[in-house]
């Protein structure tokens, strides 16, 4: 993309007050801003972002998180900041690489540089002020540091970003950041109203002078790229005919909630989900709604089941470390059929792992991690807009089957910020799920439907409905039984709703033809990429589709018809498998991506897998090269 | 009993059911003969008539144990959920539903071993519901293991040379948690007491901590073997605030009077002596409930949905 | 087989003191005892089971559990006892049904009758005073049992026991069991020294009296049975040439620990896992080891993660709903890799389910159920001598590879007790794992071998050998590190790991002819009903074979190679999969077997599973219907 | 440092080794700047160096949380387990070492909240270590959730106008477990008394639980400020069991005398009031140790082979 971009900008001019100023017209660019962890560059990102949506530009923005709690200042691992990737078109994925970053240190540049961050001639704004710093070992540093950036084709712009800001605020460490919003603004050529708007809301909790000290501040950062650039970059918006709202992926679980109908968000603090029980925390009781934060997982699940057996509409959200503790809950709200949707934000495994980075890790976990046989359904939003409507369906079949209803989503989509058409919000979807009317004389309190397993929900207040409901084997008068043939029925019931949900699915849509050499197969997080990498590789004449899974338990039908009109089929996931042709490794003893080993099971076509564990999104141009190797191309790009 | 009247809960119409013991009774009990659980059953059902709790308004939660099937042997709802984890379950039902009488069961390994963590925030919370340990010392239904209660050298199964430790003394452990509002004890080889402790816990409104001694004939016959035959070793807490049931007084001669209010006095009778002290250790009224502070008014669909277009709109491009 | 005893029985007679009697000559038989509980019935089983291996026969004792803690007296779900299978070879299971049941009431005598637990021509000796009890109910029960049983074609002997005992002791509950044993000594021809040998054994923790009295009563019954039975069965015993050991598999398990070198064992109380701490907490502290009873499974396994991280050999133990909650702290041990021996003694799920009853469902779980990627080993001896081994076998993988090895008992495993050779114990199985000797400058904490992921292990104590061990992502100095290299070289060198173990290991032995028409696939305690199965289908012409797998994960090497030479392939476990021919299933929707699904990923040839969850183990008679179906033939036997 | 001698714990050569402060510290503490952390890190440090405790012996298992990184900042070995999980895995180094020293560093959400059952059973158990709390009123390393400890009302990511509950006492709790052994509490912005305080939680022989008021000037900047500001807010608890350090009477003029033995009056005092009591509440070194009890003879690998033999016999066909 950076290249495309490149030839499609360069040379091609502006007239109007840009006179003499390089217009670069492109498609589409990716800008970053990186900084310590502190500088404020994650809230310029967000603005910045969230701006470029609304002035009708595609966009996605993810975060830069630094590894550590506290990073020394000035150090590579330490970059904090956003990427917003954003043009005319729809962005459904980071890309590849940064064509134009602010930095605000040497030293958090070279850590982004070293992580292969940065297209190779990429537009660099970078503070000024370590080259002459009364430190000698800094002023080395910057030295150094620079030395290693020429080995690429940047574009180096330095910008005394201190000196300009300390001609308004006394502490630059807290108003830099607006200085490069203003930076931004003037070279995208945002519109600065909304600029001001987006930064009263941002700071909408301080005063009105925090407000006007940092809209001075992006000014001033505006004024200073006027004075002293000598291009300007345009991406042609486009406003979207039907309405669009932006947010990240964890605000949209959060929304999608509160348009479910959901009462209770019982949850134990965890990175990456804790985020969106913070905005429920802000928002849910206007709606009525609860945020409990309970002891541990094990309770926070606890408090969501019995809320859910009391009738009513409960969730519970939790990453990697709190789904392994929530495995016994899940196998009793299966066997007492209790509604239960449980949302994994997923980071990177195992263990403690990687807390803030990605991974689609969990998959097996959450299929499989309850002891004896507990079926349920797991589904994987991959979009923004499918973590809002995912709530939804969600609860719906939750209570429709009696059952547990996960929703995989990822640090990747919680953090990254999409615009996507406002939902059409739907008062059925608000329904309470039961009403408290009297149980006739003889109707058992799981009066399964001998087809399909599906019974009719019941909860205390019921005249005539009580019963003891047991994790215990149990008949269909909730009795603790053991005899067999009570739990093989038990086990069947359970079972067999799932089969029954399987036949209201639609089988998955192929992007691209509907036969080929190669089929790309992803879920989550990782579609927007894939489905870029298999444009390019058509563009370059390659017979590649792909296909994308929504529902992983049960798989939807149809696939292994679909696998058999492609020559190979590959998926591509974030979650890790040995390659190959590394030692010891054999086609026998290869440990598979997860999705890969579900649907050789499931299809028992010789589905292969490319995937990585970078605590990184997949980069379209990555998994681009992934194609062609397959299709035994070698790696192109 | 008979049906009158409209069931739903808040139709405004009169229920004029009047309930029997035998409408709380559910399956016949399968405790083994002489367990304690039996009387405890009774005494709870006994309690249910009296306060002509409507069988369909009230939730008895469990976690796995012998103490733990109580709620089969009753005809009201019931979750018999996981071992040690009732707690979560039960705040989760009386959180969102705060008109349910809920009710908790729970043995001594259930509550103080792999619940301990529960308890204690449960306690905290302070969420309106009966909990009930019955204290067996010992892992009942896994056939005889040590529990945290288990006294001091007495044999198990997993420690066949006696327990390593000194029993933890649940109620002072309980006195300990900021928000303990209600903290009691009884045996439940003393009915009169047994009923008077539930019916105050019942009345309490807050979170009410009962433990009840109760008898193991298989595992742990002989541990409150004396208690029951020398009425001399139990000394009756009594005060008008608490509990004072004169009609005992020939039996147990041995009383203290004791202010529930008072919290230090609490914690020292709660120290563990040759005495074995029933009644009530501590109740205060002032302390808020969770599902108090929680409560929120209701909001139709429709003005869900109008309240979310709102929030839509700050996220509007 | 009850046929087979049958005909060979019919007509034989032995000459001697037996002048006039019936001797039905088999090679092998099934009998059981059944009572109230608390009657003592296992107790003589337990004994009766002993004493036919100590005479020289193959057996096999399963016990008969009721379904309640205590259920009712005289009612069929309360049943409890034993079942005894013996003959003159090796016994490998417990059979298909009963041929002689001494039982206490005509209840229990209902409830294994209904649960088609007894063979058509079964013979029974019934205690005949609920005949003409004073209870008109209790007559009125009796002859309606009386007449429900009078469908089969069981031979009925009414027993005077209670009348009988009462000559001997005041209170004949806790004395018919001996009596009853009595009369399988007579009907067995048994050793009557090795009985009271036995009954010693048995009653050692108890007074001198006890015992006397115990074989007074068993005296009594020898002698009612040679005064009134007009027939013996006669099964040969052969002593075997090698020396030979009796026990269940827990004991098995608790034995094999010590054997191991296992310093630490510690656990929660877990039904049917208990039963081994049971036995390690009565023998363990001679040996210097420990029970640790945790307050919960979560400590169980966490204190066990620290004595091995503090280099001594610890291992935990539990069952289903205990696994489940283990399953953070399993992904921490794979993630610092500290060895980890973790026995999961399977119940019926899911949830708290069937906590007595054998399945063999948490395989997924056990694999899978760790959030994240934790590669680790799973293995799942196949008998009460394979039990003994297994530990340590496991004790050896974990500590080489430096990871959890996982394995899998069930219930049938745990409480069945076989004969089998004499373990030839190793003094360096007990070898202390690491020594304290100081770490070299420049090793670093994990000093993988890039190619193996092999590493040498350090405790606290090792001179220069400081490093924190972390559950994040962490480079080979154990320092936390979230780049991308670091984590992926991670994840690779755990997995790595394992693969290398798989080369280590052999295919599995194929059971019968190398090619046919059929394969059964097996694991865990099925192994010796699969056998058998395959042997009648053999024996009727049927071209079946078998193979077992011992290792789960990784999987043994060749098993598509083995796989390719059978026309179809099918697993038979103890685990819930949906039926094909059930409504809604599809080939496509349809939930396989747990083993089943993993062979299907695994091979990709279509595996097929016949599978039960009956809370019992499979009758061979079953699976061979099961066979027969498979092949088409319809059902036979 | 120099090295000197043998490095084998038990191989009788004399180590001549003498340590200095920089031989304990590891990685660059990465806390905020600000952060109480990085004043415990350095009186723990201190208190190596003083008992000159051999890097190599010494064991600091944590949880998950800012505070829990502490073991990356010693050079001694360390364990940085799972959120809550702490004590376990230290009561099993402990356990089945026990000439290794162990220290254990938890945070307010990963003792009392996710760990309560293992704190409350810890102390129980009374093995000898260390448990350090370091208590911020906050989940830190999850940028600002509230915490058992979070005082009432005080706004939090999670409970943006306020938490709902008062704050659970930590101390108080504590003292309510049978065979709580040392209990103690101490603040990190007075470092003499936070070093004194860890010296006598490390001379104790037993469970040692210290609670550190540790500042979070990220999330809890607040909270402690008062304490800080004024030094009258701070009750000094006296004894010459316990601590008494004369130098700090100039600015820590509210003193009480409390012995440490009478737990009584160690309740009474743990109760929450304006003043911030520091100090040692309670300590008794007559209660058994776990590791203690459960230490038997070792044997040598033949000797197991040989009692296992005879063990076989018993199941000899
Ligand atoms: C997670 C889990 N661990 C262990 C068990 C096994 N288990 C069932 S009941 C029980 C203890 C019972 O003792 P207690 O709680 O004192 O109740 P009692 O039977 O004495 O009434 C245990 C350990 C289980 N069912 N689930
Ligand atoms: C099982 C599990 N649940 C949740 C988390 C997320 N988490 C990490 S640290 C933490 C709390 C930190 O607070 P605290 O224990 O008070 O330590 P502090 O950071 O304040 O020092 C949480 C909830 C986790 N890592 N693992
Ligand atoms: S084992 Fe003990 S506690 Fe359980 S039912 Fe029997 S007597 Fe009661
Ligand atoms: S967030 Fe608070 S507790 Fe964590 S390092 Fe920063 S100051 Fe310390
Ligand atoms: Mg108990
Ligand atoms: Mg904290």
């Amino acid at each position: 993309m950076a290249t495309k971009s490149k030839t499609a900008g360069k040379g091609t001019r502006k007239r109007a007050k840009d006179e003499g100023r390089e217009i670069i017209r492109v498609s589409e660019h990716t800008a970053e801003i990186v900084s310590d962890s502190g500088e404020g560059a994650q809230k310029c990102g967000q603005i910045f972002g969230a701006v470029c949506a609304k002035m009708g530009n595609g966009a996605w923005t993810v975060e830069i998180i630094p590894a550590e709690i506290q990073p020394p200042p000035r150090s590579k691992a330490g970059g904090s900041g956003n990427r917003v990737r954003f043009g005319t078109e729809r962005i459904t994925n980071w890309g590849d690489a940064t064509n134009l970053v602010v930095a605000f240190n040497e030293q958090v540049l070279l850590g982004r540089h070293e992580l292969d961050a940065l297209a190779d001639d990429a537009i660099i704004l970078l503070e000024n002020m370590w080259a002459t710093h009364p430190d000698p070992d800094i002023q080395q540093q910057w030295k150094e540091a620079l030395e290693a950036l020429s080995t690429r084709n940047y574009r180096i712009i330095e910008v005394p970003m201190e000196e300009e800001c300390l001609k308004i605020v006394e502490d630059p460490r807290r108003g830099k950041n607006m200085f490069a919003l203003g930076l931004f603004a003037f070279i995208y050529d945002r519109d600065l109203e909304l600029i001001r708007a987006q930064i009263a809301h941002q700071f909408r909790k301080k005063s009105e002078e925090v407000y006007a000290r940092n809209v001075l501040l992006m000014e001033a950062g505006y004024a200073w790229a006027d004075a002293n650039l000598d291009f300007r970059i345009e991406i042609p918006t486009v406003k979207s005919d039907q309405p669009m709202v932006v947010m990240n992926g964890n605000e949209a679980i959060g929304m999608g909630a509160v348009a479910a109908g959901m009462e209770l968000c019982s949850m134990y603090p965890i990175t990456p989900a804790t985020s969106a029980s913070h905005y429920l925390s802000d928002v849910f009781d206007k709606f009525g709604g609860v945020v409990h934060q309970a002891e541990d997982e094990i309770a926070a699940v606890g408090v969501a089941i019995g809320a859910s057996y009391a009738g009513k509409v409960a969730f519970t959200i939790t990453s990697g470390p709190g789904l392994s503790l929530k495995q016994e809950f899940l196998g009793l709200a299966v066997m007492v059929e209790v509604p239960l949707v449980v949302v994994d934000v997923q980071r990177g495994g195992p263990s403690t792992g990687l807390p803030t980075k990605v991974e689609q890790s969990d998959l097996l976990a959450a299929m499989f991690g309850q002891h004896g046989d507990a079926p349920h359904v797991v589904l994987a939003p991959a979009t923004i807009e499918e973590c809002f409507h995912s709530m939804v369906t969600a609860r719906r079949i939750a209570e429709t089957f009696r059952t547990v209803v996960m929703v995989l989503t990822d640090a990747n989509l919680a953090t990254g910020v999409q615009p996507f058409p406002r939902p059409e919000l739907d008062p059925r979807w608000q329904q309470a799920p039961v009403s408290l009317s009297p149980i006739p004389e003889g109707k058992p309190a799981y009066d399964w439907d001998p087809r399909t397993g599906l019974s009719s929900r019941r909860v205390p207040g019921q005249k005539d409905g009580m019963h003891t409901a047991t994790g215990l084997a149990h008949n269909e008068w909730s009795k603790v039984a053991y005899d067999p043939e009570s739990h093989e029925r038990g086990c069947r019931m359970r079972s067999r709703k799932i089969a029954v949900l399987q036949h209201t699915l639609r089988a998955p849509e192929v992007y691209g033809e509907e036969s080929g050499d190669l089929l790309v197969v992803g879920w989550g997080s990782t579609k927007g990429a894939i489905e870029e990498a298999v444009d390019r590789a058509r563009a370059q004449g390659l017979s590649v589709s792909s296909c994308h899974l929504t529902f992983l338990s049960p798989l939807q039908p149809g696939l292994k018809e679909i696998f058999r009109r492609f020559e190979r089929v590959m998926t591509v996931e974030i979650n890790y498998s040995d390659e190959p042709h590394d030692p010891f490794i054999t086609d026998e003893n290869r440990r598979r991506a997860q999705l890969c080993l579900l649907l050789r099971a499931h299809t028992l076509v010789d589905v292969d897998c490319w995937s990585r564990v970078p605590g990184q999104p997949l980069r379209p141009g990555f998994i681009l090269n992934a194609i062609r190797e397959r299709l035994a191309m070698g790696v192109g790009v | 009993m008979t049906h009158y009247g409209c069931s739903l809960l808040s139709c405004g119409v009169i229920d004029e059911r009047t309930f029997e013991m035998d409408d709380y009774q559910g399956a016949v009990a399968r405790w083994c003969p002489g367990c304690g659980d039996h009387s405890i059953l009774t005494a709870v059902q006994r309690l249910l008539e009296e306060e002509q709790l409507k069988p369909e308004e009230t939730v008895f939660v469990s976690g796995i144990g012998c103490s733990s099937r109580f709620p089969h042997y009753l005809n009201t709802y019931g979750f018999h959920g996981l071992h040690g984890r009732a707690l979560p379950v039960a705040t989760g039902v009386k959180l969102e539903r705060p008109e349910l009488n809920v009710f908790v069961v729970m043995g001594d390994g259930d509550c103080c071993s792999i619940g301990a963590g529960h308890w204690i925030h449960a306690t905290r919370y302070n969420v309106d519901m009966v909990a009930l340990l019955l204290d067996n010392n010992m892992y009942g239904l896994t056939k005889g293991q040590t529990s945290p209660t288990t006294p001091l050298h007495f044999p198990s199964n997993t420690q066949p040379r006696g327990t390593y430790l000194e029993a933890l003394n649940p109620v002072q452990a309980t006195l300990g948690v900021t928000n303990a509002s209600f903290v009691a004890q009884t045996a439940e080889w003393i009915p009169a007491h047994l009923y008077e402790t539930l019916k105050a816990a019942y009345h309490h409104k807050g979170f009410s901590f009962v433990r009840i001694l109760q008898r193991c004939p298989v595992y742990t016959a002989s541990v409150y073997d004396e208690a029951v035959r020398k009425p001399d070793v139990i000394e009756m807490m009594v005060h008008d605030d608490g509990i004072y049931l004169p009609d005992l007084d020939q039996i147990y001669k041995q009383k203290i009077v004791h202010n529930p209010k008072d919290i230090d006095g609490a914690r020292r009778l709660a120290e563990v002596t040759e005495r074995v002290r029933l009644g009530v250790f501590y109740r205060n009224e002032a302390l808020p409930r969770y599902e108090d502070l929680r409560r929120l008014p209701a909001h139709t669909a429709e003005e869900r949905v109008r309240l979310l277009s709102e929030e839509l709109d700050r996220y509007a491009v």
